[in-house]
């Protein structure tokens, strides 16, 4: 549910970062975090355990500057990824706008991969969103490891991206990638908002 | 000081609360974790951040509530030292709502249940009849604008 | 106290839809900055065209200036939209006593009695408009110059009592209260007490028991009385704060209380004999 | 089941034009224990009179006359009269002619009872 307040010109929308435990659905955060200026981003709120996975969510707020003449702001949700925090997925992805589906390119999480993909329509379908419908984009992360590790994006692509939207391959750690995926989605969402088709 | 609303209706009602229960801060939110209308912030990211953590709160506290007791528990309060803070729930004709407040020793936890009972209904009466919103209409260039938005924020313009 | 003109006009420059420029026009009033009131009442009452205390004020403000045709034309819309006005009521009267119609200001106010009964600077004024040869004060911002403020209330009160007249703000407008070591403390003791007004204006505006009269208060030092200032002229909204030592008698503090009032109308009205 | 209040609030209940008694939390405004007449609403009066008599101490304390004892808010259709200290107020409700004198001896009894 973007919000749209006419009067001040602002736009607000909730894209989740989405996948399964150590995908690096907080790495993207925390580079998205270190590489904008301190006046376009907001604190970033972990909740996280003692060894430092999402427990709750993290959470990032981000400042696109005037796009059309309105403000655009972007809050980033991660989700935790393990399977035991069912619950806690579903309440973060509540109102999401977008979803980054981060895929762990490691060949031995491809079932992993295909399980939270899985979840991830499901939980859609729940909350009352057509999963088809909304903005989703997909990263292959870790593309940076040894090729013996890991899927290619042919093959990752064959595997999970049935619904043929935009992938982006990543190596979120170091960056590459990262600033593409987010773009992506900023396009797909505003698309959809400016379309009207925003529930 | 930020006092701002997204949509007019929401505006009255949380000013008189405010003013009724004497609150340092409060703030009206969407269960997604998205901001209606606040009082008392002073930066725009402050808000998005407390909503977040508002709204986590607030459902995490239901699940708990529908856990331990078979329902969601629909109001939560928090003393610390100086400031405390109240969290409840609101329904209106538009859906639920979120408030979420912070008080010190000017006002009690008395008070602001008091006119939270009292927010509840003029918010209620407040709000109008959902109509579809009309979408902003971002002009053919928006992906051009999001993209030097983009590439200035990652430093690459 | 800190500036409220910038404090009010950084708000309202924030927010201009916001309420505040009432308050920022009856200070600005207040300190005889009249065409200064006039353009933020006037701004106002443009974003806000029905509200009937943005009217009230431009008529005080108009009253002010002498330009007291301009004055009852707003006084006049105030009672379009709230025919109980007693504000207005009271407004235009004074305006007909300077205008030497003695017999229409004496009606009105008898209209504002009727509305608001027990009212203590009404019944001052209307004392004022009987008595033959009353001179006619100047404007609403010169009432009430005789005697000298500190002294308002000195007949009225032994040495151990106190009373001080204190503005919306908490300002001192009369009495004087002399601390141990001799000094007034008058100003501090009316910044901290004029708040508990505003509390039990919530109060009773919540517990739906009328108007708030007075609040007794026992103290380690002093017995503090406070009670409603009269609802005209510079001390609308402000309070009538009396101390007297522990011992006396609350019966006789309340009495004391309602003569200080009476007193307090009389002199706001320029009536002090 | 009776507290310390129970006793004390029923005292008050019996004296004429008393509407409610209570003892509320100084600290929250929210009533411990109540004794109300229909019509009553124990939680706006806990709320509003701790407030009350919060900003009347401080007020006091502010002006440098000490700590606060009795206090008596008077209006057009009734009266609030309470007495307290940092953890408990005791709170009378009465109409216009209930005799504060008694309430006032009765609200310094029970003070100095419950102290």
């Amino acid at each position: 549910m973007s919000l749209v307040n006419y009067q001040t010109r602002e736009i607000t929308s909730k894209i989740v970062y989405y996948g399964p435990g150590r995908s690096g659905k907080t790495t993207n955060l925390h580079t998205i975090y270190s590489q904008v200026p301190d006046d376009r981003k907001g604190k970033m709120v972990s909740l996280a355990t003692q060894t430092d996975r999402t427990l709750f969510f993290d959470f990032l707020p981000l400042d696109l500057g005037s796009i059309s003449g309105f403000t655009t702001r972007f809050q980033l949700y991660t989700v935790p990824g393990q399977v035991y925090y069912h619950a806690t997925r579903k309440l973060v992805l509540q109102g999401a706008d977008g979803v980054v589906f981060v895929a762990d390119s490691q060949a031995r999480q491809l079932q992993e991969n295909i399980e939270s993909f899985q979840d991830l329509h499901q939980n859609l379908s729940e909350q009352g969103v057509e999963p088809r419908g909304i903005p989703l984009v997909l990263q292959y992360n870790k593309q940076d490891l040894p090729p013996d590790l890991i899927l290619t994006t042919k093959e990752l692509s064959d595997a999970i991206n049935f619904r043929g939207v935009p992938e982006f391959p990543a190596d979120a750690l170091h960056g590459p990638g990262v600033f593409e995926t987010l773009r992506g989605i900023s396009e797909l969402v505003l698309k959809r908002l400016s379309a009207g088709a925003s529930r | 000081m930020i006092k701002a609303s997204v949509e007019p209706w929401i505006e009255a009602p949380l000013q008189q609360f405010v003013d009724d229960a004497g609150v340092v801060l409060a703030l009206l939110l969407h269960p997604s974790g998205q901001v209606m209308g606040q009082y008392g912030f002073t930066r725009a990211m402050d808000v998005m951040s407390a909503c977040a953590l508002a709204a986590a709160i607030h459902l995490s506290s239901s699940e708990l509530g529908m856990q331990l007791e078979g329902k969601p528990f629909t109001g939560l309060h928090h003393a610390g030292k100086d400031r405390q803070v109240f969290i409840a729930e609101t329904e209106t004709r538009r859906g639920p709502y979120i408030l979420l407040t912070v008080f010190d020793g000017e006002s009690s936890l008395g008070l602001v249940r008091m006119f939270f009972d009292e927010f509840r209904v003029n918010l209620a009466n407040a709000a109008p009849v959902p109509v579809p919103a009309p979408h902003p209409m971002l002009n053919e260039n928006f992906e051009r604008e999001l993209n030097r938005n983009l590439a200035v924020l990652f430093g690459r313009a | 106290m800190p500036d409220v003109v910038r404090l009010w006009s950084d708000e309202l420059a924030r927010d201009p839809s916001s309420l505040v420029f009432l308050p920022l026009a009856e200070t600005l009033r207040v300190r005889g900055q009249l065409e200064m009131a006039r353009k933020v009442a006037l701004r106002g009452i443009e974003r806000h065209p029905t509200n009937a205390d943005a009217h009230d004020q431009l008529a005080r403000i108009h009253a002010d200036a002498g330009a007291f045709q301009q004055a009852l034309d707003e006084w006049t819309t105030v009672l379009r939209l709230v025919p109980s006005h007693v504000g207005a009521i009271k407004g235009m009267a004074f305006v007909r006593f300077q205008q030497g119609d003695r017999d229409e200001a004496e009606r009105l106010l008898i209209a504002a009695q009727d509305l608001e009964v027990g009212d203590a600077g009404i019944t001052a004024a209307i004392t004022a408009v009987r008595r033959p040869g009353a001179s006619t004060p100047a404007s609403t911002a010169q009432v009430g110059q005789d005697p000298e403020p500190g002294t308002v209330f000195s007949d009225l009160l032994r040495d151990d009592q106190m009373a001080i007249l204190l503005d919306t703000e908490g300002l001192v407008l009369a009495g004087t209260n002399t601390g141990n070591d001799g000094r007034d403390v008058a100003a501090a003791m009316g910044a901290a007490l004029s708040g508990v007004s505003d509390e039990a204006h919530r109060t009773t505006k919540h517990l739906q028991i009328g108007g708030w009269r007075a609040i007794v208060f026992e103290t380690e030092s002093a017995i503090v009385s406070i009670a409603p200032a009269p609802a005209d002229g510079r001390a609308a909204g402000g309070v009538l704060v009396l101390s007297a030592p522990p011992a006396t008698a609350l019966g006789m503090l309340r009495r004391l209380l309602d003569r200080c009032v009476e007193r307090a109308g009389q002199w706001l009205a320029g009536t002090m004999s | 089941m009776s507290s310390p209040f129970t006793a004390i609030l029923d005292a008050f209940s019996r004296q004429r034009g008393v509407q409610a008694s209570l003892a509320v939390s100084a600290r929250d405004g929210i009533a411990i224990e109540s004794n109300l007449q229909i019509g009553q609403d124990g939680t706006r009066v806990a709320a509003l009179a701790a407030s009350l008599y919060a900003k009347a101490r401080k007020a006091a304390t502010a002006a440098g006359l000490g700590s606060t004892g009795f206090l008596q808010l008077e209006a057009e259709a009734g009266r609030l009269c309470m007495l307290g200290g940092d953890d408990v107020i005791l709170v009378v409700v009465g109409d216009p002619q209930a005799n504060v004198g008694l309430i006032r001896m009765e609200l310094i009894r029970a003070a100095e009872a419950l102290a």
